[in-house]
């Protein structure tokens, strides 16, 4: 089977140093490809260049399937309702659950008419991640989906994670600290390194 | 101390139920008040004055524009006291109440502006001028509205309420100006001419009516600020157990 | 017997608004209340069906 | 590619008035300017009608140009800071149709109330009536232009990088000669002489932002995000 | 308490200065929109000396209170956004003094400008010069209190939706008094009267604004931070 | 000793409801009090009511020294550089490290002259924490610390927690996954507990 995103020597620059190592990834559907690495190695800055925000300095990438990204920051809109946020998100591309469904899945629900500033740090995260519910795309981008999370959200997340393998997608996360409770010959970690010498190394 | 006396008053009149039922009785004969007072007013206003020699009838206008406008003003002084006493003492019923006074307040001020550019029509051959007391007005109408806009702007009323008490006190700077706008600069307006007490520069036989019209002024201004405080409440405690028994028990007139 | 007037369109106009505006502010908290206690009492049968009489 | 990107631009405009509107009406903002600004300037001037008329267009350019300013520091900034202006780039779907539809929102919120609203601005600024067709005339042609510059300018303002503040600066004044063009127009029809060559320019100037300006834009949001 | 606290109003003031030289293009507005509008106003009233001369006092006066606007809706909201603002309130560090010293950095970044180059805009509306003085005297006593009453408008409506067009219905209303006194002072001194008693009332209500406005801002700030 | 902070049947309420259950809560010298509870439970909330932000709608509140809070906003200004950042916090109160010796603690040595924004979202954490360096404050107010840090990350803050301790200070800290490394008994564990029934929970 094809795989949906292809990365040959990979590289982005920042003050005229590649950021990280040259890097081949390929991503195979039903696979949860984890990045690590130390902070600012560059795991926010590869996502955005898979998600297309970034263009690659170096090297080649060929994405083959529509993708939904969720950054560290949550992309909703604090005026708007958390419901709102999930229609806007919706109306993107090809709909996914509703947004009250959704909004269930990730532990928010009856939150659904909140303004989103009005959500706590967990909880804007769950917002964040509902996002990938509403919408329908066969590759999840997810920066650091545990972050600032309980244990319960943590484990909704895991559970996203393997309803988004069933349903033959793949994603591509960072994570430090808790690594995803999956099937392990369904997740393939990618350990990034500094592209160049930083001072604070030694 | 009166201040002790005073508070402790307040406090009492604070307890949602006291002030509740206090309005239910009170309010009533206020309105009574206002309908006697004001239809003598009218009448003296429209059948006894006799018209001037020169402006004609149209300065009947006057028994509707002056107590308007000074109603208008002295609605702002009630509130800016409520709003000192609610921020100071954080009084519940007082917050509620200041912000009550807003939208009657700006009622009176929209009559005493409109009022007074028709009679400015045939006075002044104008609808209006820019000159300092009508500005000064206009701009009363925006602070009435603006303390409107930023108490609902707020979720949380007693919030919202403290919020726009801050407002309230900056506004009333404005008062003073309106009132003395016309010695200040050289306005259209004519300049104070009428004396309740004393010596006035207006014919004696104009001023009965006119002190009918501001006595149903000040009647008509406290029952619509029980009616509205009153309204606030319910709406506030919706889910308190007073409530459920003056609703259930009571019979409510209306 | 309404009174012969100059300008009684000025005149009229302004009695005119002072009965509006005062009728409005009248009635406005009337109505508002009226409804506003229709919703709680309706509120409170529910309760009382409900069987939990919240304080 | 199997997402249908033809919608992104159509559901963000819409989300866009809905925070518009959420945010209590934004669309009455401009109105304020237009209204301080026909309050104030009589009050400096004192009420003579025509030398008010004389200032009219101007006055209703400038509440215009106003709005237009101040809404323009709200056009990505925020969408920046919460992460939402990165979406837009996700994927393949089109930025350039968003860039579109924000422009267009912008233009809704802070222009168009403005054209609604001068017949009544003239009419308290005592323009000639036979001017007034040519003032809500400039109005449409011109608004739009301000928008778009202004975008563009907005765009590079984005970035604190030293070059970017420098263009914008030098972006800026462009919208001068737009709104010299717009009111020297109306003057010249209130003075019963032919504006249509000044509206002529208008047109060109508006047209040319409109062909340049939106990939201008569209680059300028890109380099902010790397 | 073992906290001095004096020098945290020095220092946001120093912070906020270097802020405003980083976002040049944004601080640049204000007096970008002098510009404009003293430079649109002539072309639109044409070259008519006693015209402009009239109208002087008003039109700078109009530029200030716009530009101060401007920047109204930046006063708070960034460090309410950035988590900033809380760090006001944090321990009993004097919140009044940071109110003070984000004034002043207002102060210089809209009203400043404007003092400066008024004789500029003076002479180009033909301002008798011997109003000249007047008109800036009025400006240095006057546009303080644009930014202590713009400040707490724009306090009040911190948290609120509706925010800016709500600033607009607050400001509007508190400013033109202030705007009648000023303007009304140097057409006086144009006319060869004498202005004391405006720029006493003028004085006056900037000293009022002085002793209030700022309790009134930290107390809205904090409220608003809930 | 003396208790630096001392709070008694504290709460707060939103929307007409509280936010956590009434909550004694007294902070001693040389110890760390770690408060944990699900999203939306009130940690930040309380925090804010600690450092003065909020004031309670109930119950009692002494704070007895000087203190710094680091919320889930780093709170520094994206345009200022990490330097200038620090510089100002230092300028606030009594000074601790110099902003330099600061950054090399949280290890950004190096990225001094970096404008706050282009920071990772560790670095940014790590930034916050710097803040806490400068200054010379008795108490540490910490919204998660650790969100988003790599291994070597939350080790640091292990440290900066002991240093802290070391030099007579406390912290209150809020956290979900990771727990401080530290001798048990200068840690004091306190669970928050939602005020009202929350849809969600059901
Ligand atoms: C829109 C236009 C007008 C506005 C906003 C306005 C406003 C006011 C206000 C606020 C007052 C109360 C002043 C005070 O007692 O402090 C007042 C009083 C008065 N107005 Fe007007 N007015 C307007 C037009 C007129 C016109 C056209 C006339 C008659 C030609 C008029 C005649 C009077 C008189 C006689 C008083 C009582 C003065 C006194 O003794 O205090 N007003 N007006
Ligand atoms: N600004 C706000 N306005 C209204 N409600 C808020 C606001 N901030 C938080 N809340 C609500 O208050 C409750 C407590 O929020 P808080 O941020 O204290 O939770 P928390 O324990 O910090 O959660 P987390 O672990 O996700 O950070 C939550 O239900 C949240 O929805
Ligand atoms: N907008 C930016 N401008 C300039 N440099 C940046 C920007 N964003 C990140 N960097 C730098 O690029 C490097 C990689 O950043 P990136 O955010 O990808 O790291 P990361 O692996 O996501 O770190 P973390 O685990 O903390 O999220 C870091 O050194 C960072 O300082
Ligand atoms: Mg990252
Ligand atoms: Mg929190």
């Amino acid at each position: 089977m094809t795989a949906l995103i292809e990365a040959r020597r990979l590289e982005f620059h920042r003050y005229g140093e590649p950021v990280f190592k040259p890097l081949d990834l390929v991503l195979e559907p039903r696979q949860v490809v984890v990045l690590t690495g130390p902070n600012g190695v560059g795991k926010t800055t590869l996502l955005r260049l898979l998600a297309g925000i970034l263009s690659p300095v170096a090297g080649t990438l060929a994405i083959h399937d529509s993708m939904t990204f969720v950054g560290h920051l949550p992309a909703v809109k604090g005026d708007l309702t958390c419901r709102e946020n999930l229609a806007y998100e919706q109306a993107l591309g090809e709909p996914g659950m509703t947004p009250a469904e959704a909004l269930a899945r990730v532990g928010l629900a009856g939150l659904g008419s909140r303004p989103g500033r009005a959500l706590s740090a967990g909880q804007k995260r769950r917002l964040g991640m509902a996002r990938l519910l509403v919408r329908n795309t066969a590759i999840w981008l997810m920066d650091e989906p545990y972050a600032s999370l309980d244990d319960a959200g943590c484990a909704r997340v895991d559970e996203l994670l393997a309803s988004q393998l069933a349903r033959g997608g793949s994603v591509i996360l960072a994570t430090h600290q808790r690594h995803p409770a999956l099937d392990p010959d369904q997740v393939r970690n990618v350990v990034l390194e500094y592209g160049s010498e930083q001072e604070f190394q030694q | 101390m009166i201040w002790k006396k005073i508070k402790l008053w307040f406090h009492m009149l604070g307890s949602p139920p006291t002030f509740y039922r206090f309005g239910q009785v009170l309010a009533p004969w206020l309105w009574g008040a206002f309908a006697i007072s004001a239809a003598i007013g009218l009448y003296q206003a429209l059948y006894v004055v006799p018209s001037d020699y020169q402006q004609g009838d149209s300065m009947r206008i006057l028994y509707i524009h002056v107590p308007a406008a000074w109603q208008a003003l002295f609605g702002y002084t009630v509130m800016t006291v409520l709003a000192i006493i609610a921020l100071i003492w954080r009084i519940r019923m007082t917050e509620i109440m200041a912000m009550a006074c807003a939208p009657i307040g700006a009622a009176l001020t929209l009559l005493c502006l409109a009022t007074g550019s028709i009679w400015g029509k045939p006075m002044w051959g104008t609808w209006w001028v820019w000159d300092a007391r009508l500005t000064s007005m206009l701009v009363l109408l925006f602070i009435y509205i603006g303390i409107m806009g930023l108490y609902a702007a707020y979720d949380d009323k007693r919030k919202g309420a403290r919020v726009a008490a801050i407002l309230v006190l900056a506004g009333a700077v404005n008062i003073p100006i309106i009132h003395f706008s016309v010695d200040w600069w050289n306005t259209l307006h004519q300049p104070a001419t009428i004396r309740l007490m004393g010596e006035s520069a207006m014919d004696a036989s104009m001023l009965p009516p006119l002190l009918w019209m501001v006595l149903a002024t000040k009647f008509f201004f406290g029952a619509a600020l029980l009616d509205r405080s009153r309204n606030e409440l319910l709406q506030q405690d919706r889910s308190k157990r007073w409530v459920e028994q003056q609703i259930s028990g009571v019979p409510e007139q209306a | 017997m309404i009174p012969e007037l100059t300008h009684a369109p000025y005149v009229w106009s302004s009695y005119g608004l002072f009965a509006v505006i005062f009728a409005w502010q009248f009635l406005q908290p009337m109505i508002k209340r009226s409804r506003l206690i229709d919703e709680l009492k309706q509120a409170a049968e529910e309760r009382r069906a409900a069987g939990s009489v919240q304080s | 590619m199997s997402k249908p990107v033809g919608n992104a631009p159509k559901a963000l405009f819409q989300r866009d008035m809905k925070l518009a509107f959420r945010r209590l009406g934004e669309s009455l903002l401009p109105l304020f300017f237009l209204f301080t600004v026909i309050v104030l300037i009589p009050l400096g001037v004192g009420p003579g009608p025509t030398l008010l008329a004389r200032m009219a267009p101007g006055m209703v350019w400038v509440a215009a140009l106003l709005a237009s300013l101040l809404a323009l520091e709200h056009l990505f900034r925020p969408d920046l800071d919460d992460g939402t202006l990165e979406q837009w780039f996700v994927g393949d779907s089109g930025v350039l149709g968003r860039v579109w539809a924000r422009l267009a929102s912008h233009w809704l919120i802070t222009g168009l109330p403005v054209i609604v609203f001068s017949p009544l601005a003239a009419e308290m600024l005592h323009l000639p009536h036979h001017a007034l067709g040519t003032l809500i005339i400039s109005l449409i042609i011109g608004t739009p232009a301000l928008s778009l510059i202004g975008g563009l300018a907005a765009a590079l303002t984005l970035s604190t990088r030293g070059a970017s503040v420098l263009l914008s600066i030098l972006v800026f004044p462009l919208i001068v000669p737009l709104v010299i063009f717009a009111t020297g127009a109306v003057s010249m029809q209130a003075d019963g002489l032919d504006p249509t060559a000044h509206l002529g320019l208008l047109g060109a100037f508006t047209i040319l932002a409109m062909t340049l300006a939106p990939f201008g834009i569209s680059a300028a949001l890109r380099m902010n995000l790397e």
